[in-house]
């Protein structure tokens, strides 16, 4: 008895497809077989293989919750090759998905504590995985805390979900975006996440705080967030390595002996540290 | 010999360059690039008839930039390959101190790109007769002959791309063949891969190939690639009067003449 | 299993050959064209060329081909189908004349296609491949297995392992595997009992240069080092090193398409290229060559020992013949092992 | 067996040869159908990669046309072609790619005629050489297995 081709794709239809941003799209994705959808496990963090036939693979992760079963939702940003053809797809249509692939938030871990999480522009779609994770499971955990920024108002994603936090009286939600990107109607923060983050300057106490975003965002988060208390091992983030196979074994994505697509792509702060600079 | 290793000495010592490429002894009768910054090691410098990879290469290379201005010992393709490089706005008379080595041997300094100008013309681009006779062979094969003989030479081809990064004239940091909005040439090294990709580099190369033959030296299976860029050489002095390499000309590619030969339009 | 050791008489090698082509292998071997010796197709005997050092290229491309199928996609109105790889398409295939440095690659490899989650095409291939290889009697100066575990007469990742004597009309044969037992039991009257060879004695002379545990560990402590640019200012950032490797298993997955049929498929690609790691925002966490090559080094001799318990290097000297520049892995590592802590 | 009807791909320049083609249309003159027109801003436009990629998909022949001399929307964009076209022919002449499938015109916007002659001889030639099996042989990469090198 052979193993299964792990190359060979699950084939999902695009179910519907919300235009989040300028050159940002959610594609909500259906098995086309059904017993493979029914099978399907991931856990938040995870991400996947997205293929369009005769354009190539482009890795990105799940942004749905686990908690959400039938379907997997993924957010991308039109940019190369493999995102353009996606970006103009049509519902109906059919794409490839290989996965899940990679390590997972510690969620069980985070049982009776505070979530901080802190996402900048594009990066909010991981991170929105394991936020609904959270309050699809609202009881296991604290306080939850939620700051959003992009560059202007126009670029945040997930508007209609970030209106539907702001109501939630479990979910303290702060959105700002960067001195210039308001407009007339902006009720929001202005500024760049880490002095908002500063300004807001949310308790350390029993909190795991989870930052997303590009890599100068992250840069200057971590150190606000040790001045509030947070220690590494209670900071985790995502890396996006480039990668073509999801399992260690194209060559592509190691930071020294780690490979993120198998040890990552969630590391803590602390592990982080351990690493050369390569990422 | 002596006089290079005094001269780049004298030129590191002096603060002119901070670094000197030249050849070293390699491993078992190989010889390599070096690059000195140190004037102590200038010792190291040697120069024979085996020095014949084109160092010019490296004077794009973002590493090497770092270091500071260069001394380069510059053979007579090296020299031109310097001319072309300028023309192409990618050097000028402050950006390498050249070592010149003539023909014979002989340790030249130049100051000016001019004056390397002055020197190569003095000696026309010449195929060897070898090459000569294989292109002529080629020549004489039928049509279909040709198309077996290149798909059956270039077909071993696994697409490292040692041609392209020994050639000093692909200083292009995202090549062509890497462009895929539209995917221009095929990324796996099949058939078509391959014809497309050595097409399209021998294009890219029409007159602007100094003739160092670094490409078909590169080759870790010894594909005869050169061949395409010598007999496009020798097809361009036939079509356009002349192939020469100079600062101020333009580019054979992008320039024109009214009476071009249109016997082959209808 | 324990190796099973018998001769042979060259007649009779021939023979063995012959019969294997009988039995449907495809068989593989060094052929000697343009002055190079590669593995190819081979039907006659006589077409085996058996004067060689080493092939230009290693055998890794009959398991790993340079290109190769994943599946095929059919793109129809809206709904597309998929057509698995077919384990059934892949022949039966033998490599002959396998250097021992060769046939220790695809213990690498194996362990690269198989950690974790198993490579199903890979290890198709493998499992239809029987490694027949030959000792060496002779070496050259890029060659340097005995430093990285290995030797002119190692066992290790063949099937078969002969050995000439003197004048090579009589081989010693070593049966290592099963699928090396098979292909015996294809002529076992070709074979006869070993009198008590003494293999060693007609095995090249190859003195250890250095030793990789010491180098691994040294590495831990050498990211940072300015060692890396030091050696690879020369190095041109070209694949030639790891195409020709016998280990090195880098690869790119891309759509090839035509019309509406089409497949995905693996190709080769190198650490060295400057592309390999490059994210479509422009960011590339190994921007310059020295990193590149910081990469290729720790990979074979750090992360691999510490990842797959295997070194990803077997020592053939491949990569420091093709270089154009000289990059030569023996006296990196050399000068590496000469540092003082 | 039904008989071979050649796939040719015309590049052309939107000035003259576009206009030129379109007139043959509206003349009412009849011409083979075997061509597909693709419209380029200028034949300096047209990279020989293009052409390249015609006969990767399966042309069996090409055409390129454009503004005769110095008639150029552009001024000189076709003198820049001509002078890649000697080369590029000549390339690929000793690359055994084979030159007869490639005509080059000019065609200006009142030679309607003209192009419906060109594609009328084009089509006979094709006719005659022959689906381009040579090309097709090392395009059709699909049905090739593995590549072992």
């Amino acid at each position: 008895m052979t193993d299964k081709n792990i190359y060979l794709p699950y084939l999902l239809k695009i179910e519907k497809i919300t235009r989040e941003a300028p050159g940002v799209k959610t594609f909500r994705l259906k098995f086309v077989n059904e017993e493979e959808g029914n099978n399907f496990n991931f856990k938040a963090g995870q991400f996947g293989e997205y293929s369009i036939f005769g354009k190539g693979e482009s890795t990105f992760c799940i942004a749905s919750s686990p908690t959400r079963k039938g379907y997997i939702e993924c957010t991308f940003r039109q940019a190369g090759k493999v995102t353009s053809a996606l970006a103009s797809c049509e519902e109906g249509s059919e794409i490839g998905f290989r996965g899940p692939y990679g390590n997972t938030f510690p969620l069980d871990e985070w049982k009776g504590k505070n979530l901080l999480f802190i996402a900048g522009g594009i990066a909010l779609p991981p991170m929105r995985c394991v936020i609904w994770n959270a309050l699809d499971l609202r009881e296991n955990f604290g306080n939850i805390t939620i700051l959003y920024g992009a560059k202007a108002v126009d670029d945040l994603v997930y508007k209609n979900e970030l209106k539907e936090w702001e109501e939630r009286p479990d979910v303290n939600l702060i959105t700002t975006v960067d001195p210039g990107g308001e407009t007339p109607d902006w009720k929001g923060q202005i500024g760049f996440v880490p002095s908002v983050l500063e300004k807001a300057a949310p308790s350390s106490e029993n909190t795991v705080a989870i930052v997303c975003g590009p890599p100068i965002m992250i840069k200057f988060t971590f150190p606000v967030l040790e001045k509030l208390g947070f220690t590494p091992e209670n900071i985790y983030t995502t890396l996006e390595n480039r990668m073509k196979c999801g399992f260690g074994k194209c060559g592509r994505c190691n930071v020294g002996e780690v490979y993120v697509c198998k040890d990552g792509p969630v590391f803590t702060y602390e592990q982080l540290k351990s690493l050369p600079a390569e990422y | 010999m002596d006089e290079l290793r005094k001269r780049a000495h004298e030129l590191l010592q002096s603060g002119e360059v901070k670094l000197v490429i030249g050849y070293e002894q390699g491993n078992g009768n190989k010889v390599r690039p070096v690059f000195i910054t140190n004037p102590e090691d200038t010792a190291k410098l040697i120069f024979d008839s085996r020095c014949v990879q084109n160092l010019a290469v490296y004077l794009s290379k973002p590493e090497v930039k770092t270091i500071g201005k260069p001394a380069i010992v510059a053979t007579l393709p090296v020299l031109r390959t310097i001319i072309q490089l300028a023309s192409e706005n990618q050097l000028t008379d402050d950006s390498a101190v050249i070592l010149g080595i003539t023909p014979d041997g002989a340790l030249r300094n130049f100051s000016t790109l001019e004056e390397i100008e002055t020197f190569i013309n003095q000696f026309e681009i010449q195929l060897e007769e070898r090459d000569k006779k294989i292109i002529e062979q080629i020549n004489q094969m039928t049509p279909e002959e040709r198309w077996k003989f290149w798909v059956d030479t270039l077909t071993p081809c696994f697409k490292c791309y040692a041609c392209r990064a020994a050639c000093p004239m692909c200083y292009c940091t995202k090549c062509t063949v890497e462009q895929n909005q539209p995917q221009w040439i095929p990324v796996p090294s099949h058939q078509l891969g391959n014809l497309e990709w050595h097409f399209m580099r021998a294009m890219h190369m029409a007159g602007r190939c100094v003739d160092c033959g670094a490409c078909a030296r590169a080759c870790p299976i010894s594909i005869p690639l050169n061949l395409l860029t010598k007999k496009m050489m020798e097809d361009m002095k036939a079509q356009f009067g002349e192939y020469r390499i100079a600062i101020k000309k333009g580019n054979p590619m992008s320039t024109f003449k009214p009476e071009d030969s249109e016997t082959f339009i209808r | 299993m324990t190796i099973k050791r018998l001769i042979i008489q060259k007649t009779s090698l021939e023979k063995f050959f012959d019969v294997l082509i009988q039995k449907g292998k495809t068989i593989y071997a060094p052929k000697r064209k343009n002055e190079k010796i590669n593995y190819e197709v081979v039907n006659h005997f006589s077409e085996v060329c058996d004067d060689y050092i080493q092939t230009t290229q290693s055998a890794k491309s009959i398991i790993f081909p340079r290109t190769e199928k994943l599946f095929n996609y059919n793109k129809g109105k809206g709904n597309i189908t998929l057509e698995d790889f077919d384990p059934d398409q892949v022949p039966e295939a033998v490599i002959w004349g396998v250097r021992p440095c060769d046939a220790a690659g695809f213990i690498p490899l194996t362990a690269i296609f198989n950690w974790d989650s198993k490579d199903e095409i890979y290890n198709t291939r493998f499992e239809k491949t029987t490694i027949i290889a030959f000792s060496c009697t002779s070496a050259d100066e890029s060659c340097f297995c005995t430093s990285v575990g290995g030797n002119p007469g190692n066992t290790n990742g063949a099937d078969i392992l002969l050995t000439g004597m003197g004048d090579k009309n009589l081989f010693l044969a070593e049966v290592i595997t099963e699928k090396g037992e098979k292909a015996v039991s294809f002529a076992p009257n070709l074979f006869e009992e070993d009198p008590g060879i003494e293999k060693e004695k007609y095995l090249a002379d190859l003195p250890k240069q250095f030793n990789q545990e010491e180098i691994k560990d040294k590495l831990q402590a050498f990211f940072e080092s300015d060692l890396w640019k030091k050696q690879s200012l020369r190095c041109l950032g070209c694949g030639a090193c790891a195409y020709v490797c016998p280990t090195c298993a880098c690869f790119d997955i891309q759509d090839e398409v035509h019309g509406k049929e089409g497949k995905r498929v693996r190709c080769w690609d190198s650490c060295g290229l400057s592309l390999f790691t490059l994210h479509t925002s422009g960011h590339n966490p190994r921007s310059v060559q020295s990193q590149r090559w910081r990469q290729r080094l720790m990979h074979k001799f750090s992360y691999m020992p510490q990842r797959l318990a295997v070194y990803g290097c077997t020592g053939c000297g491949r990569c420091s013949r093709a270089c154009p520049v000289d990059m030569n892995m023996l006296e990196h590592l050399i000068s590496i092992q000469e540092i003082q802590k | 067996m039904s008989e071979f009807e050649p796939k040719i791909v015309a590049f052309v320049c939107n000035w003259c040869t576009y206009a030129g083609a379109d007139l043959t249309g509206t003349s009412r003159i009849k011409y083979a159908s075997n061509v597909r027109i693709v419209r380029f801003p200028c034949t300096g436009r047209i990279d020989y990669m293009l052409l390249m990629k015609a006969f990767g998909e399966g042309a069996d022949g090409i055409i390129v046309s454009g503004c005769h001399p110095n008639d150029c929307h552009y001024t000189s964009g076709n003198f820049h072609a001509r002078r890649r076209w000697i080369v590029f022919r000549n390339l690929c002449d000793f690359m055994g790619i084979d030159i007869r499938r490639i005509t080059f015109s000019w065609v200006s916007a009142a030679e309607g005629a003209k192009w419906a002659d060109l594609v009328n001889s084009t089509v006979a030639t094709i006719r005659e050489l022959g689906p381009y099996e040579g090309y097709q042989n090392i395009s059709n990469y699909l049905k090739k297995e593995e590549n072992h090198g």
